[in-house]
Parts: structure tokens; C-alpha cells; sequence
């Protein structure tokens, strides 16, 4: 045992933790935290409420508490109201990590995520750079979302400070539904027939805007963050002119260290106070896990189903 | 008449819960009969003609048709059956028109894919028609309860049936219309259809009925020939007791020079009736009388502030009566029992206790606005006694009572409070022949105590045999006024249709 | 007073008919807002502009038949949006497992009308109503989408051309979709005006007891318009699927509240006995004139639902208003 | 039949007054749930996971209070989740501006209230009915705290402990979320059943008509119980600030369907006149110990949705079965 002290305990379960958790974007980042788990010989599990509501999210959060778990790699829907259960975890001895969005105030260890106001940027870069840096854009918003805000608002700064001569002319809601993205493309299409581009910080949207886009005559460049399998087709298609892709895996195994080296600090010994204080020595406040642009030319690697045959397993079901 | 009756009972029962509502009753009618049905509230009528109808299963006991058992499973089955059934609850759909509601049960047998409007018109038009004139495009909603009764005798009389059954179809009918319908029916006794008569009225049952069958508590009594057997009688078969005086004494003549209770001077409501004067005195019980239409219940309802008067002013014990709503009514001392049982009268789904308290709900009140349940149930109690209602208990839904002791119910939630001035439409319809005697007298005994009633009553004897005064309503105005000495049928009847009355009654109309 | 009940004599004039219908009312607020919107706004008054509109609400429309004759007959579907979303991903489903995507899609709308059949059931012979049976299957419907896509949306990128037509093409520069919308309405339209079996909806909705004493087989009545509104939103779905040409098991989420509201606002009422087919599409048609007024208009996110709201709610009172006033 | 307006004789025994009430068919469901989670789950009968089920509901069992003497009356709320929302967003907001926290909750829950006012007013005077007055106010509230908000959660990590502690804090042990869940249902359940006041919400509810002919000023009864439901929601978001210690823009959103179908299974009915608020109780209750069962059990969240749907259908059929036997 001596030999390898990257090793569980019988019985030490490591829990991810989401809202709406039906959903696929979960799945890469707890497939990634499973195989680090399986590699460190723990158990892992998968939690969550697939409604979208934090209250329910809190409860199943609690219940996996009331567990006396390890470790909880959360995905706080909103991040007040998470202080308190969080910082009751720690409290009990569960290291808690916070990934894709953060509860700052709570006493969560670490947090990883890739960098929203990174991605809103790029993406406007590469719109405004196939435009020649010259014409008229949309933002669709999903409002009080807020790492879906961070992603438009970067898009809309970047814009204004880096291409003067892109105009936004249009925002509207279209709240993660397609019919309403739809319906919101189509209406800006008509006010602005110049009307060039169009982002959105999800991938619900996008497949009605596409759809509108397309029906617009294909002139409307359609951009994004996050992907899956039917955006994928479109961008191999060119109906969409690409997507930002978060790294969700490395958010799942590196979300797993951090809450691993959490529950063992007594494995690192850094030159700062923590031993003499007796506190935790593992603390690392923020890890960005970057992301990947998804074009043509890679789209192919970002297939959840092909993914998941190629590496054999059961994604979340195990 | 040798062949087997068109209908017959035997060994009947049906019990709903505890509750024994018919315990081995029998009943047989003959082909081309009018035979009627007899029972006090709750005796078990309505249920029978349910069970016959379809509407409801027996519990045990056969029905006969044509000396063929069979299983009523449900009313269309009655209808293949040759059953037609006129309930006692109007059951109409409200937002369809008149003329659909009574062509419903063609348009559900037909098998074109489409309406046929022209010919539902012509239909409905037809079966109306011989009633009274109701247009048939008007939507039911927009008719009073009076006139969906008479839509609900048209509709049975367009079914193509050879038993048709009527339970207290005249309950809201006034004079005119009722002797229709008995014509109507004579004529179908002529055709060989047969007829169970459910009624109240006795002097109905003996100038239309062949025979009479009477039920009591829910158990078979009696079967006779009209022509063998007399209304006191039947009336003692149904109560089990002799009832020796029907109306109570009337106003002593010396006593009607009382206070003026309320008064009612030149109120109109723009559309339905104009310039009505009336002045009601203490301790008297003010008749209104006049045909379907007329605009009594929309007179009545208008005084009490449920309807917004155009013109004119109500003074209630010589006060000016500012009423805004019917709230303040009420808090005057002025109450309305509406002639809608089912739709304004009673809250179905509450129980009896809650019913009879909603009117004065303050007088129950104890401490920190808490309701005092005992109070409640006692006061309950001590009316439905009086009033003899039938029940399984005070907290039993009013939904569960017979049609005749919903009104006693609806009738005890204005006696439960100590108004000045009771206004009763149609206070005693469907209400059998015992309790209406103990209501009158309930009514007389407040009226001796100074209160002010005014009874809105279609049944003429009642007009004459309780109220102390007379005002015939005729389309929107007052006619005229019948004193205690000149009121008879004849002289209510010719106000209310407008004829010119005859030269023997001028001299005892004094017209308003 | 409905104008399908009332009977309308042949002397009257058609546009004296017009003015008399329960619809009017809206017809002139949708007009009003139009004509403001047009003078707000030179895009407004142009067929493209109309076009998008239409094609934003046409499919919901073919729910919101449904639904308006469900809640005549006194019922209420909450579970159209999982049962949209059911039909898209099981004719997707179907169609990438290798059959072709007409008989998915039949399929697709059988297994709707099934579910229908299935509420149907739980109302009619097991007496629950219709809020909490239909509450029960959005869920257990939507838990079916994502039991059959495992969360992921369906890429139907490979449906044939023909087949996507039905939700992309166009014929004579008229989408087919809005054709379909307005074949489906007007059907529904006169058929619950003029035929024998949907005056019993009515009747049925009106006052349930009374339709029986006629003979009228009211749980019957009930069950197949339970099973007409779910096979509706099956239609729905599949055409859905075709215009976005995936199937994604969170769409329709929320859609009800939505397609109740247009008709509730066209006067169908929730205590059943009333409603016009034609009185909801305008009030889907207004709601979506709203919300493209204001993506038009270049409101605030943050404004339009306030703005948004606040028109539905001066709408739906001027109607009353108007309404009113005739009665 | 209303086991809250029924008199109870003093002769019967509690425990037949119990057995004969509308809940019991409730009690018994949730009970034998409980006891075959405790078999399948060894986590199941612990303080914490009561403790976290209690907390999951308790809060929105205060707004259940409301919207059950809402659909009683005959109406129905579906902008709670909206005004819960505001009542957090403009108490936060307020205490941002530097007002003390209690002072700031009190403006939130007087606002919550006026907002019923302004419900009730399209109710009663200009006449439209709840449904839609609800929607429209549903879509300008949650706008209103998109405004406010700018769409971003108002951060109140700053609050004083002791405000938070009505959210966090407990006494021995026992959260004051949970107290004052207790006192406030307790407090309704009783003056509904007893108080003369909320007996008008009942004959208001049964039959309007004849409750105006009984003297009852509807319009009023209706008025307040609008007021008292906003009220409650508001009293909800301040409680929802405490324990969350934030304000978010698109709180509660969806919460309507929740609340009003936890009523409907504890036996209000959509049409008016019946429900009880220990009723609506159990039906939250039931609804959460669903949920809470399927995350001990670590079902698949493919398998979740659907088995809950069934659950809660084959529950209410249970109920409706139990209860129907009785009467
Ligand atoms: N649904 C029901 N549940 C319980 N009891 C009922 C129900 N329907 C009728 N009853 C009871 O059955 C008895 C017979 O009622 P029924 O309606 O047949 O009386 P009826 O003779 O028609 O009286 P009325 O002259 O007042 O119409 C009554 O005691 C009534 O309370
Ligand atoms: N809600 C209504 N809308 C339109 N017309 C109505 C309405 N209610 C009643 N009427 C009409 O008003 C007339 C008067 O009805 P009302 O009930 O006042 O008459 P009445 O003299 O009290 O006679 P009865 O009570 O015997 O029917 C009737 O012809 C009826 O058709
Ligand atoms: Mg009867
Ligand atoms: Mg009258």
C-alpha cells in the first residue's frame, strides 16, 4: 500500500453534482472525472436534478451529502445560495471543487472552468476577421444565465473595442428554445437585411437560428459555444460557421485531482504556512481548462456517441 | 288494457351509502295512462324516475318493459327504450342555443357527418311552439329559469317516446303554461302514450292524472283510481297524518293599518320594467303574481341592490335605502330567496350547515373572527327540524338531497337571520304538500312578529291562500293590486294576460 | 355569445356578421398594433416580415387547435410540449435506426395518439382529471425523450430533401408549413362549427350531465379529443422535425403555458363550453406579433418580457372591453 | 365532502376522524413510500435526509398555502414563481441601496402584495379572469426583475447573520425554515377551516351566484385572496433570500406547475369550491419525496423523469381510488 499513495480508500466515493442533468453537456466532464476515479481506485458517482431549478439542485445536493461522500465536483446553478451547503460540506470533511460556473464567496477549494470572457472574445475575433471586420451582427441571449451573459458580454466588448466597424445591430432573447431563436433570427433578418452574423452563448438556439439563417439565404453566419451531434452536422454542412467548445473532459479529471489532493493534503507539503496553521495545503483558486474551436475541419472529434465507442463505456450510466 | 303495462317496478330499492332511498317499491303503468307520482320531499320519486331513466342503477328489483325485463345501463339506453324523461333539475348546457339543447339527443343520433342547422331550427321551433314562444337561436344562458323549464318539457316532447316522464315540470310554471302542458299531455294520452306525473300540487294531479301511486319514506304505499280516491286522501297516505288547515289565518283587518315597511317609488331598471311603485307594511305578506316574464323576479332582485335600477328610490322603514351592492341589503334587513335554486339558492358541494349559514355568518361569529361550529350546527339542526328536511345530517352535501329539500335548505338560510323584509320567489317550489303548510306558517308567525314579506309565487292558490294582498305584474308593470277580499284565480289571471276583465269582476280590480 | 352557436340569419351582411363575432375584438387590436408597428418600423409592412411571423407561430397553431378543442370539452393538456418533442424523437429515432422517414413519422404521431389514448384513459375510466393526468405524462414524456436520445439531440441531418421540404420548402414562395397550418385550421375551423360530432364537444364541455341525459357518450366525447389534442401536437413534432431536421429531447419545454394563453386569449375558457378555433389563432397570432414588434422595435432584453406582458394584458382587457359592450 | 367544513361530532374517536378525512388516502401513500425507501435505501430514515427533503419544500410550502385558497376561490396564481422572484430581487436590491435587511424585506413583501392588488383589480373590476390577469403578470414581473437586476444575481453575501439565519440558522437543531413552515400552515389550516372570514372563500369558490345572493361580496373575497397569495409569495422570496443569500433574475421560473399541481393532489380542485391546505401540504410532500427517493436510489437521470411521472400518476390513482371507496 506504501507504494502507491495515489490510492482510495475502500468506500471513498467521489460525486459529481448538476442541474438539469439530463442533458449531454455533463456527460464529457463526468466521463473524464470517472476515469481518474477508476484510475485512483475510488468510486464515482453521478448527481444531480434534471430540472432546472436550484432549490432541487440544493436538495440533491444535500442528499449526497447526508452520504458522507469524499469529494463533490459541483456545478453551482447559482452561486450564492450555494455558500451554505458548501461551506457545510467542508465543515464534514467533503472537499467540494467547482466547475463551469463558481460560488466565489463559499469555502470551496478550488475552481475550474474555461474562460468565458476567452471564448465571447475569440469567437468575435473570428466573426468580425470572416467578415473583413466590416458589417452588422446579432447577439441571442439567454439573460440571468450568468456564464452565458460572460460569453455575450465578452463577444459585444470585443467587438466594440477591437473592430469598430462591426455593428450590433440587435439583441433578443431567445432563452435556450429553438422556436424562439428561430422566430428571433427570422425578425432580425427582416429590420436588418444586412444583417451578417448572429452569436449566441449555447447550443439550443442554434439550431433554430441556423434553421432561420439558412432560410435567410445563407448569408447569416451563425456562431456559438458548445456543441452537439446536430450543430456538429451543420458546421460540417456550413450551415454553422463554427463554435467555441469548452474542454469539457479536463474539466472532469482535473476537477477530480483538485478534489482528490483536497481530501489528501497531507500528500504535498508547499513552502507556505499551512502545515505550522494546521490548514488545508491544498489550495489552487482557479484552473482554466481552456477550450477548442470547433470548425470543419475537427468537428469530427466532438461526436458524444462516436466518443463514447471509441473509448468502449457506458458514459454516465456507470 | 288487457296487455301487459308498458312499465313496470317490482321489488325495487337503491340506497346511496346509508341512506335508504327506496326500499322495495313498485310501480305500474299502463299503456295510454297519465299516472301520478306522490311522496313528500325525499321520498324516493326523483330516484326511481333516475333509475328508470338510465341515470342511475338499481341496487336490487327488476324494471319491466312491455313484460320484458331490462337493464337501463345508461340514458341513451332509455331513449332506444322509448323512455323519455323530464328532470326535476334543469339540466341544460347553458352556452348552447335553445333550439340545440332541444333537438340534442337527434343531433347525437345522427349519422350525417354535418349539421343540419335549418332543420334543427324548424324542429326546435316546432316542439317550442306548442309551449310558449322562446325563440330557439337564443342561447340558454340568456332565458329565466322559467323558460329553460319549458325548454326542458320541449326537449322531451320531441323524443319519439311511448313513456314519458315529468318530474314537477309545472314547479316554475305559472297557470298559462301549465294548463299547455296538460293539454300537450292529454293529447299524448290520446296517442297511447303513457305518463308518470310527478307533482306536488294536488288539484293538478286530480284534473289530469287516471291514477295515483304514493310512496312514503321511501317504501310503496298505495295505488288508486283518481276516481276513487280524494286529495285529502292522498295527502294523508303521503304524510301519514291528516292536514286540516293548508293556509294559516290571514291578516286581522284592524292590524293592517301597521307602519309602512318598505317602500318603492317609480324604480325602473331601463330594460326589463318601469315606474313601479309598491308599499309593503308590517306584519304583512305582500303577494306578487303575473305570467312568465312578466319582470317579477328582476323587480324583486332590483329592490334588493342585485340588480342596477336606472330610476327611482327604495326606503326601507322610512329610511332612504342607498344600496350599492346586495351587502348592504342584507345589512339593512332586507333579504332575496332567488327563484334559481341550483344556480344562486344553494352551494351544492358545502354542506347543509354551511348553506343555511351563509347569509349571516357575523351572527355565528365568536371571538377573534372565529366561526362558532356548535352554534352553527345547532341553528342548522333546529331549521332542517322545523322545515322537516330529509338528510343523512347537517354535514352531508346539499347535492345529496332530494330537489324539494334543497329549497327547504335554500329557505332556511333566510330564516336563519332576523331580517326586516323577506323577499321569496318561488318560495315553495317543489316542496310537498306537509312542509309547505309548516312554511306558511313560519312565514305567517314572522309576519305576526312585524316583519315585511313579500312572496313572488306562479301558484296561484298559494297567492290566495297566504298573502293578505295581491300586485299583478304585467310585462315590466304594475297592473294592479288584488285586496283580501277580491282575491281569486280568475281575477289574478286576467291582470297578469292583460284581458279585458268581465263586468262582474270590474268593480274589485282597483288598477294602480 | 358565440359566434358558432349563434345561428346567423341570411339577411345579415357579412360584414355586419363580422363585426358581431366574439373575434372581432381582436382582429381590431392585432390590426391596431400592425398599423402602429408599420409606422414604427419600415420593415414591418412587408410580405418577407409577415412571412417570418407566420412561419414563427404556424406550427404551434396545429397545437393550438388541439388544445382549443380540449379545453371546450373542459379538459387541459399540459403534456403538448413533451408530446412535440416525443413525436420528434421517435420518428428521428426511427428514421436513424433505417426506416424511412414517412412511416417514422406516422409512427412518430401513432405513439403520440397513443399517449393521448393513455390520458384519455386515465380520465375517462380511472375519473382523474385532466390537469394532473396530463401533468403526470409531460413528465413521464419528457423522461421518455431522454430515455430514447440519452440527452443528446437527435442530428437528422440526413433526412431526404422531400422530407425536409415539408418543414423547409415552399410552394409558389408560400411555405408549406403555413399551408398546412391554414388547411389544418380551417378544417378544424368548420368542423367544429358544422359537424354533428364536434357539436357534442360543445355540449359535453358545456354541462357534462346534461349532454349524457341526451344520450351523448361524454367519456367518449372526452377521450377522443384527449387523443385528437395529443395527435395534433404528434403533427407538430414531425413537422418540426423536418424545418430543424433534429430532435432534441429538452424542446417544447415550457410551450404550454403558451399555447393555453392564445387560447384563452381567442375566449376559450377554462371551465369549457366555449372557444373558437379561429379566435386562438389570433391569439397565437398576437402573442407573436408582440414578440416580433419588439425584436423589431430593438428593445432591451431586459424591457421586451415587461413590455411584452404589459401589451398582452391592455390586449386581452380592450377585448374584453370591446366584447362586452356588444353584449 | 370537506372534512374543513363538515362538524365533527364530539362522539367520534380522533382516529376515525382521522381515517375518514380527505388526506388520509395521502397519508397512507407518502407513508408506505417512506417505508419502502427505508427498505431500499439505508440513507433514507436519517435526519439529514429528512432534514434536506423538509428544507427542499418547506419554502415553497408557504406559496402552496396561498395558491390553495387561490384555486379554492376559484382562481389560480401562475405568476408566483414570478413575484417569489421580485420579493428577493427588491428587498435585495433595496438592502444593496443600503437599507437594513428587515426594513428591506418588508418593502419586498409589501410590493409582492401590491402586485396582488393589481391582480385582483383585473379580476374583480376590469374583469378578466385569473388565468390570463396571472400569465401577463407572471411575464411583467419576472421583466421587472430582469430590470431591476440587469439580469445578473444580485450578490448579498453581506447580509447580517442574523437576517440570514432565518434561512440558515436553526433552533436545537431544527432550521427556522421549517419552523415557520410549520406555524404558517398551521395558522392557515386552522382559520380556513375555522375563521369566518376564509369560509366566504369558500362559498365564493362553490357557487359565485349564490354567494352574491347570500350577501358575500365576492369581488372583495376574491380581491384579498388574490393579495393574500402575492403576499405569501412574497413572504416566500425574502425567507428564499435568507437561506440563499442572493437574488436571482430567473428564480422560481416554472415554479407555478409545481405549486399548483401539489394542491391538486391534496385535493383543490381547478374548477373552485374544495381543497384543503393540509391537503396541498401532503401534496408537496409527495411530490419532493418522489424526487428525493429517486436521487437516494441513484436512478439513471434518463429513468428519473419518466418512473417519477409514474409514480405520481399511479399515486394520485391510488388517492382517487381510496377516496372514492369511502364516499
Ligand atoms: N346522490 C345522493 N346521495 C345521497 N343521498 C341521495 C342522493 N340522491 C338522493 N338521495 C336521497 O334519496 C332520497 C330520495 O330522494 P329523491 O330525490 O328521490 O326524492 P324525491 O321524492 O324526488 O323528493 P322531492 O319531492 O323533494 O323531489 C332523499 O332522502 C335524498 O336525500
Ligand atoms: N340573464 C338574462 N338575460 C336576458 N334575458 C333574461 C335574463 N334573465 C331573464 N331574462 C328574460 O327576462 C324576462 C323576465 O324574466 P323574470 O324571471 O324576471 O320573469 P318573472 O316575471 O319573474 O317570471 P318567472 O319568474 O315566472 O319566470 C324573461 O322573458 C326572460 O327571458
Ligand atoms: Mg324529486
Ligand atoms: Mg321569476
Amino acid at each position: 500500500e506504501t507504494a502507491n499513495p495515489f490510492k482510495c480508500q475502500p468506500g471513498e466515493k467521489y460525486v459529481m453534482n448538476v442541474m438539469v442533468s439530463g442533458v449531454e453537456y455533463w456527460f464529457p466532464v463526468y466521463e473524464m472525472f470517472k476515469q481518474a476515479g477508476q484510475q485512483f481506485g475510488c468510486e464515482t458517482a453521478y448527481t444531480g436534478t434534471p430540472e432546472y431549478d436550484v432549490n432541487k439542485q440544493i436538495a440533491s445536493f444535500d442528499q449526497a451529502l447526508a452520504q458522507k461522500p469524499a469529494g463533490i465536483l459541483v456545478h453551482p446553478m447559482n452561486s450564492d445560495p450555494f455558500i451554505e451547503p458548501i461551506n457545510r460540506a467542508i465543515e464534514q470533511g467533503t472537499a467540494v471543487v467547482t466547475f463551469a460556473a463558481d460560488s466565489p464567496n463559499s469555502k470551496r477549494v478550488s475552481y475550474i472552468t474555461s474562460d468565458n470572457v476567452a471564448e465571447g472574445t475569440y469567437a468575435a475575433d473570428a466573426v468580425a476577421e470572416s467578415m473583413g471586420g466590416k458589417g452588422e451582427y446579432a447577439v441571442l441571449e439567454n439573460p440571468g444565465q450568468d456564464n452565458h451573459d460572460k460569453r455575450v458580454a465578452a463577444f459585444v466588448a470585443r467587438m466594440e473595442a477591437k473592430w469598430p466597424d462591426m455593428k450590433l445591430v440587435g439583441r433578443a432573447a431567445s432563452n435556450q428554445d429553438p422556436t424562439k431563436a428561430y422566430q428571433a433570427v427570422l425578425s432580425l433578418a427582416q429590420a436588418h437585411p444586412d444583417l451578417g452574423a448572429v452569436f449566441m452563448p449555447e447550443a439550443n438556439s442554434a439550431i433554430g437560428a441556423a434553421q432561420a439563417a439558412k432560410e435567410g439565404g445563407g448569408k447569416i453566419k451563425v456562431m456559438l459555444a458548445d456543441v452537439n451531434a446536430k450543430i456538429l452536422d451543420m458546421i460540417k454542412a456550413g450551415e454553422i460557421f463554427g463554435s467555441v467548445n469548452p474542454n469539457q473532459g479536463m474539466q472532469g479529471y482535473m476537477g477530480f485531482m483538485l478534489l482528490w489532493l483536497a481530501k489528501h493534503p497531507e500528500l504535498i507539503d508547499p513552502m507556505n504556512d499551512a502545515k505550522r496553521a494546521g490548514t488545508n495545503a491544498m489550495k489552487v483558486p482557479f484552473v482554466d481548462n481552456g477550450f477548442s474551436i470547433v470548425t470543419k475541419d475537427n468537428a469530427d472529434d466532438f461526436y458524444w456517441d462516436k466518443y463514447l465507442k471509441r473509448r468502449g463505456t457506458k458514459g454516465i450510466e456507470e | 288494457m288487457t296487455d301487459a303495462p308498458v312499465l313496470q317496478i317490482r321489488n325495487l330499492s337503491k340506497a346511496f351509502g346509508p341512506v335508504k332511498a327506496l326500499s322495495g317499491v313498485q310501480l305500474e303503468l299502463r299503456r295510454g295512462e297519465v299516472h301520478a307520482l306522490c311522496g313528500e320531499n325525499g321520498a324516493g320519486k326523483s330516484t326511481l324516475m333516475n333509475m328508470i331513466g338510465g341515470v342511475l342503477q338499481p341496487d336490487e328489483g327488476e324494471i319491466l318493459i312491455d313484460g320484458q325485463p331490462v337493464t337501463v345501463t345508461s340514458p341513451a339506453t332509455a331513449q332506444k327504450l322509448g323512455i323519455a324523461l323530464v328532470h326535476q333539475e334543469i339540466a341544460l348546457c347553458q352556452d348552447a342555443t335553445v333550439a340545440e339543447n332541444i333537438c340534442m339527443a337527434a343531433i347525437n343520433a345522427r349519422r350525417a357527418p354535418l349539421m343540419n342547422y335549418g332543420e334543427v331550427y324548424a324542429q326546435a321551433e316546432k316542439a317550442m311552439k306548442q309551449l310558449a314562444p322562446i325563440p330557439v337561436r337564443t342561447k340558454v344562458a340568456d332565458l329565466s329559469i322559467s323558460s329553460q323549464q319549458l325548454v326542458e318539457i320541449a326537449k322531451a316532447l320531441t323524443l319519439d317516446c311511448k313513456v314519458l316522464i315529468l318530474d314537477e315540470p309545472t314547479a316554475a310554471l305559472t297557470e298559462t303554461e301549465a294548463q299547455r302542458l296538460f293539454s300537450i299531455v292529454r293529447d299524448l294520452k290520446v296517442r297511447g302514450i303513457s305518463v308518470i306525473y310527478i307533482s306536488h300540487r294536488m288539484a293538478e294531479i286530480f284534473s289530469l292524472c287516471d291514477r295515483v301511486t304514493v310512496f312514503r319514506d321511501g317504501r310503496y304505499v298505495a295505488t288508486e283510481a283518481i276516481a276513487s280516491t280524494s286529495p285529502d286522501d292522498v295527502v294523508r297516505k303521503m304524510v301519514g297524518r291528516e292536514i286540516t288547515q293548508l293556509y294559516p289565518d290571514k291578516l286581522a283587518s284592524d292590524a293592517a293599518s301597521g307602519r309602512t315597511l318598505l317602500s318603492v317609488n317609480d324604480l325602473s331598471d331601463g330594460s326589463r320594467f318601469a315606474n313601479v311603485d309598491l308599499d309593503l307594511k308590517a306584519g304583512e305578506i305582500l303577494g306578487i303574481g303575473g305570467l312568465i316574464g312578466a319582470g317579477r323576479s328582476e323587480i324583486a332582485q332590483t329592490i334588493c341592490g342585485l340588480r342596477q335600477a336606472s330610476s327611482g328610490s327604495v326606503a326601507l322603514d322610512g329610511k332612504p335605502l342607498t344600496i350599492r351592492s346586495y351587502a348592504d341589503a342584507v345589512q339593512a334587513g332586507l333579504v332575496y330567496l332567488s327563484e334559481d335554486r341550483k344556480g344562486s339558492g344553494v352551494f351544492l358541494d358545502l354542506s347543509i350547515a354551511a348553506n343555511v349559514s351563509a347569509l349571516d355568518l357575523g351572527k355565528l361569529t365568536g371571538r377573534f373572527g372565529l366561526l362558532d361550529r356548535r352554534a352553527e350546527a345547532d341553528q342548522a339542526a333546529s331549521l332542517a327540524k322545523r322545515l322537516g328536511v330529509r338528510m343523512a345530517g347537517i354535514d352531508a352535501p346539499v347535492s345529496t338531497l332530494s330537489g324539494g329539500n334543497q329549497q327547504k335548505v335554500a329557505i332556511a338560510k333566510q330564516l336563519s337571520v332576523s331580517p326586516k323584509v323577506i323577499i321569496m320567489d318561488e318560495p315553495t317550489r317543489g316542496i310537498d304538500v306537509g312542509a309547505k303548510v309548516e312554511i306558511h306558517r313560519l312565514l305567517r308567525d314572522l309576519a305576526n312578529q312585524g316583519v315585511g314579506i313579500i312572496v313572488i309565487s306562479s301558484e296561484l292558490p298559494e297567492l290566495i291562500g297566504l298573502c293578505d294582498r295581491v300586485l299583478v305584474v304585467r310585462e315590466g308593470a304594475i297592473a294592479g293590486e288584488l285586496g283580501a277580499g277580491q282575491l281569486d284565480e280568475e281575477a289574478i289571471i286576467m291582470l297578469a294576460s292583460g284581458v279585458q276583465p268581465t263586468p262582474a269582476h270590474q268593480g274589485q280590480v282597483n288598477h294602480v | 355569445m358565440h359566434a358558432d352557436i349563434k345561428a346567423t340569419g341570411p339577411s345579415r351582411s357579412s360584414f355586419a356578421r363580422l363585426a358581431s363575432m366574439r373575434e372581432a375584438g381582436l382582429i381590431v387590436i392585432i390590426l391596431a398594433l400592425c398599423i402602429a408597428m408599420s409606422f414604427a418600423s419600415p420593415h414591418f409592412l412587408t410580405w418577407g416580415n409577415f412571412r417570418a411571423m407566420l412561419m414563427s407561430f404556424s406550427i404551434e397553431g396545429i397545437v393550438v387547435v388541439g388544445m382549443t378543442i380540449l379545453l371546450i370539452v373542459g379538459g387541459i393538456d399540459l403534456s403538448v410540449g413533451s408530446v412535440v418533442c416525443f413525436s420528434m424523437v421517435v420518428s428521428g429515432a426511427l428514421f436513424l435506426m433505417g426506416l424511412d422517414p414517412w412511416t417514422a413519422s406516422l409512427i412518430g404521431i401513432a405513439v403520440s395518439a397513443l399517449i393521448g389514448a393513455v390520458m384519455g384513459f386515465f380520465v375517462t375510466v380511472v375519473g382523474l382529471n385532466h390537469f394532473i393526468t396530463s401533468l403526470a405524462a409531460m413528465v413521464i414524456v419528457r423522461g421518455l425523450c431522454l430515455v430514447i436520445t440519452k440527452g443528446t439531440p437527435l442530428s437528422l441531418f440526413t433526412l431526404p430533401p422531400e422530407f425536409k421540404a415539408i418543414g423547409q420548402g415552399s410552394f409558389q414562395g408560400i411555405p408549406y408549413v403555413i399551408i398546412i397550418f391554414v388547411v389544418v385550421v380551417a378544417i378544424f375551423d368548420f368542423l367544429l362549427r358544422r359537424a354533428t360530432a364536434f357539436r357534442k364537444v360543445f355540449y359535453t364541455g358545456s354541462n357534462e350531465k346534461a349532454a349524457q341525459f341526451s344520450g351523448i357518450k361524454t367519456n367518449q366525447v372526452k377521450f377522443w379529443v384527449t387523443v385528437l389534442c395529443a395527435t395534433l401536437s404528434g403533427v407538430a413534432g414531425v413537422i418540426y422535425m423536418a424545418r430543424f431536421g433534429a430532435a432534441t429531447p429538452t424542446f417544447g419545454a415550457g410551450m404550454e403555458l403558451n399555447i393555453i394563453a392564445a387560447a384563452v386569449i381567442g375566449g376559450a375558457s377554462l371551465k369549457g363550453g366555449s372557444g373558437t378555433i379561429f379566435g386562438a389563432i389570433l391569439g397565437i397570432a398576437l402573442l407573436s406579433v408582440v414578440t416580433s414588434s419588439l425584436i423589431l422595435l430593438d428593445i432591451s432584453v431586459y424591457w421586451q418580457d415587461m413590455i411584452k406582458g404589459c401589451i398582452l394584458l391592455a390586449a386581452v382587457s380592450a377585448d374584453h372591453f370591446l366584447h362586452a359592450k356588444k353584449s
